[in-house]
């Protein structure tokens, strides 16, 4: 089974498959590991390479992935190879229009920023209450607001659509 | 001792206590807002009674329902824990008037600490030195002080603590959104949107001293915690005792500190908190009329349970241990762990814990307040678990701390545990050169050296969770599989290229 | 120090074991046999390697496979834990003659602790007094040398030591299946089924002293622990200090183990056995030459690190403490979980822990080799956690470990939890009137006076679980439900009646 | 909902039924409890009875039941009133032809008795060997072996037939 991991912009071929002994591989990129691998607990893989045991942590979400091993994290996205493709046509980066959403219910405290407002990667753009706790929603990237879904005072629930920015 | 006790809390403080309470044999009645009926705290406890909807200012902060559960479960004695009603003395006084014991100081002793500048004035009587500052007043009068005391200056609420009601501001126009924001921040927090400015001492270590009192005049102080580790003005690492005192200091300042305990006429267990500057000059700071979370580290380098002592002091028993009797034995440290992205700017990740994995062996502890299918609830304070560790010096405190967080496996929400990590191989942190400013200027949450190779691992390990989801993909053994295939590898020629 | 450790053991131990040497910052080598490839030690290192089927006379005791993985990994020790090959001074050879460090004392020390009979020898020139007793003989020897020596007498296995290979004789009509059950268990257990027979000394307490030795000629020891409460010979729970210890009889029995430690030459961590009668004579029993199970007790009340002075010791460093610089710092508790039902004979009860929730909070250490979703095997041993508690005071720590055990849920097995919670509620235990046969004498395992109350409960608990399980059943919330059913119960009429 | 319990010998009525108010509710003879109950994790019941907060553990097998609550232990039968009553005709007791079957897999180390023999309550009839350690099955009643189903030196499953007493 043929995937590609997009990290950080970067294109990875991941390719899982047994070999003729019945071993289970993945080969990344030219790099071939045999792999021992259980799930030993819901999302939590015990993986042994040649010797080494690792001990795995993955949340997923679709095809986002984030994996915590031996105290790194890595966040990324994995696509089978017919998604790739279709993806590949459409664009695989992550630039282009961004949709600012709340992870969690909350209540919008201040919105910063105005449709057609010019921002800068990082400029505050929404603050959001949750948990007892101000945050502010930042800008991905540089660009116009090209819509502001919330107002102040709001109780949104998570995934609610804030800002959008081209 | 009492009959029975309530405990006006919920989370890990209210397991911590009911834990004290089933050692000292003492019944115990938890209150639970709706968003709780699971909690760790309604199902240890002896009785539970829901006090209301999940907004806490609906259910934990309704005084007057609290205390009718107390009266009608026949409790005679309320310990309420930290935060929530714990330093409000309109509580402790209704429990009084209502013929059940506060666990806890004084309403006058809560009152005169609890208004900053109260308390300012109260420490410049008796002599302990303060940070310069002023009193409450309207926006206006704060925004022009500000500029008189002259930047950097901090925005504090004046009721509370904890880190909440607090902004610090670097230059005149951050000043009106900051005093806008400690306001509302205190408001939603305590109840009282009053805030003052102090001069904001910069690079400071804070460092605070454990104080026990009784009712009966003894007061004594178990060392100091160094709290330096803090994001948003929130402690997130504590240690006892600290690398910057010495004898000399920990002598000084600990009978200032039982001197401003005096002061105010305080008994039960209470922190007096301190600013340490470069030069080792302490400022006071604040005094924490309760129970402090990062009790527990001091708890371990000094073998006193400072929550049973609580209940000792507030049934009239004399301290049972004299000043000299104190003594300071290793190192202890403690990681607050929040159900916060580290990766993601610090957003909460309420959820449920799918799995949940505590550390153990020598010299771990962990305080927490969930468990395995608890979903931690949007409505309350996202710290889910204190870990802490005792080595006989710091370095093994540390080493044990990296290797408690390394096994600790919470799963379903994203946690600080990999902040924590990083934190305990910063060679700041390690030769101890931390300050309140440590997160901002000596810290990068990034991945470190090893991690090309085990990006490769992320990769293999991302491949088989698609795997587990399509039938295409290749199937990878459960847990029940037999280990026949681990067993040939034994004779396996080595292909592992990293 | 190590460039790298194999672990030629599993379970808790091995999972001890890494933990010393994550903080040691050693890499480590786990071994596994099939039926462990889910084992928690395998995922907590660093390397693992498969060394054969589930029986572990053909995966953990096949010495030259484990050597041969020690050298294919580039480990230069072996730390053998306790069991399997700890106390085999062929494998400690074998090690050395691969220029592999055995992690423990040299072959010699352990061949001559190893042979009871030679050990006694060895303690009578050294002036340690000991029990009356046999050499190896053959079954019609020993039956005649046990009317010799008068009723009752002890049949042990020459090799080992743990429990197995025990029995004890009342009278003589029991002494022939008695020797022959001897030999079955130590040739299952250590492959050698020589066993000799000693005087039994009756309500005897049984005090041990942990020793540690460098490879310079330093040997200290850390304080006894009192190991009397015994099942089938077998320790289930174990404190230090031990009240049948004064400042007196410690410093005499600390000589004399010392003693024992350096008329052996022996170098690395070991444990002194001694019986104590009721006139407070000891008699040396037998020398540990490993890591005993219930370390942990020590480590508690003196913050010494035993595992990890065992690597230290083992890589050539002096010992880093004096016997003057031991202190000795509260009270500690162990109680050893088995995965048997206690109210069934205590019959082996393996399986997958389903749900598992280990207690916290102060005083409490944790150690276990389980998580939940883990099968507890048949092979092996079915210990599956030590828990420990630390307080102040025997009261205290007694204190903590009953909040400690009720807090323990381990679901999916049957576990001996319920067990220790009636032994830390007996009077005699309290008093600590404890001998070796305790649990026969003066222990009654039986449901306590609050039972008839609490038996309604678990009806209504067996009654909604049979609803849950059909259709016509009356339905109970699950766990995301409004607590809103718990709200209104603040105006209802009081109905329980218990 | 109507069950029986049976609880060394006496049988007990317990009913389960939802109140006008819809408060669910378990009588226990005639003992009412108005229950808030929880399944917090898997049978693990968080019960509140007026207030009073237990943790309750639970491990059934069919219609046997072992309970953990505040240290104590109870072990008991519980069916639902059908099948009480088929039990009823048929005899509830739990004398009369007794099966001694191996609870896990094991090795028989020795066969004390023989088809034919008396036995008392208590005497050993088989000891099996399992997890390393050597137990010693022992008759639940007097009577007498009818059939031995295990010769020495075999090994067993769990739930092997091992012994019948009448």
């Amino acid at each position: 089974m043929g995937y590609v991991a997009v990290v950080g912009g970067e294109h990875i071929p991941v390719d899982v498959f047994r070999n003729p002994d019945g071993e289970l591989v993945v080969k990344v990129e030219d790099r071939e590991y045999v792999v021992d691998a259980r799930w030993t607990q819901l999302d939590l893989l015990s993986l042994i390479i040649d010797g080494r045991s690792y001990q795995v942590d993955i949340h997923s979400e679709k095809d986002s992935h984030r994996v915590l091993v031996e105290g790194e994290h890595f966040d990324f996205e994995l696509f089978d190879e017919r998604k790739a493709l279709l993806k590949s046509a459409a664009g695989l980066g992550v630039e282009g229009i961004q949709e600012i959403r709340t992870s969690m219910p909350g209540k919008i405290v201040i919105v910063l920023v105005a449709e057609g407002d010019e921002v800068q990667e990082g400029d505050g753009l929404v603050i959001v209450e949750a948990m007892k706790m101000e945050n502010e929603m930042k800008s991905p990237m540089a660009g116009t607001i090209t819509k502001v879904g919330v107002v102040e005072g709001e109780t949104v629930e998570g995934g609610a659509l804030l800002v959008v920015v081209e | 001792m009492f009959k029975k006790v309530l405990i006006a809390n919920r989370g890990e403080i209210a397991v911590r206590l009911i834990r004290a309470c089933r050692e000292l044999d003492i019944p115990t009645v938890a209150v639970y807002s709706e968003a709780d009926r699971n909690a760790l705290h309604v199902r240890c406890a002896d009785e539970a009674y829901c006090v209301g909807p999940p907004p806490s200012v609906e259910s934990y902060l309704v005084m007057d329902r609290i205390v009718d559960v107390a009266k009608r479960s026949g409790a005679d004695g309320i310990h309420p824990g930290y935060g929530f009603l714990a330093e409000n003395p309109v509580f402790a006084k209704m429990c009084e008037d209502n013929g059940i014991t506060f666990i806890g100081p004084s309403p006058a002793a809560i009152e005169m600490m609890g208004h900053k500048t109260v308390a300012r004035e109260t420490m410049q009587k008796a002599n302990v030195p303060v940070v310069p500052g002023t009193e409450l007043l309207d926006d206006d009068d704060l925004a022009r002080s500000a500029v008189e005391i002259g930047f950097p200056v901090m925005v504090k609420a004046a009721a509370g603590g904890g880190g909440k009601g607090m902004r610090i501001v670097h230059e005149q126009k951050q000043t009106e959104e900051a005093i806008r924001a400690a306001r509302s921040e205190a408001k939603s927090s305590f109840g009282d949107d009053a805030v003052f400015i102090e001069k904001y001492v910069e690079e400071p270590r804070h460092i605070e001293f454990q104080i026990l009192a009784d009712r009966h005049g003894n007061v004594i102080h178990l060392f100091e915690r160094e709290c330096s580790i803090q994001r948003r003005h929130q402690k997130v690492i504590e240690e006892a005792p600290s690398m910057a005192v010495d004898e000399d200091l920990r002598m000084r300042m600990g009978e200032a500190a039982v001197s401003a305990a005096r002061a105010a006429g305080y008994w039960s267990a209470g922190t007096v908190e301190f600013l340490v500057d470069k030069h080792r000059n302490f400022f006071f700071l604040e005094m924490n009329t309760r129970l402090q979370v990062e009790h527990p580290v001091t708890e371990m380098i000094t073998g006193v349970d400072i929550a049973k002592e609580m209940f000792r002091i507030a049934s009239g028993e004399k301290l049972s241990i004299r000043q000299e009797d104190v003594t300071m034995n290793g190192w202890a440290l403690e990681c607050r762990i929040y159900a916060e992205d580290p990766f993601n700017n610090f957003l909460p990740s309420p959820g449920v814990i799918q799995t949940l994995r505590v550390p153990g062996g020598p010299g771990v502890r962990d305080d927490s307040g969930v468990y395995a299918g608890y979903e931690v609830p949007l409505y309350y304070d996202p710290m889910i678990s204190k870990l802490c560790t005792w080595g006989r010096s710091r370095e093994e405190a540390i080493d044990r701390m990296k290797r408690a967080l390394g096994e600790y496996v919470i799963k379903g929400i994203k946690t600080t545990i990999p902040f924590h990590l990083k934190v305990m191989s910063n060679e700041h942190f390690l030769a101890g050169d931390i300050t309140t400013s440590f997160i901002g200027d000596k810290f990068i949450l990034e991945t470190g050296e090893h991690g090309e190779g085990l990006r490769d691992v992320s990769l293999v390990t991302a491949a088989l969770q698609m795997g587990r989801r399509t039938r295409e993909g290749v199937s990878v053994s459960g847990q029940r599989d037999k280990g026949m295939d681990a067993w040939r590898m034994m004779g396996r020629r080595s292909r592992w290229v990293m």
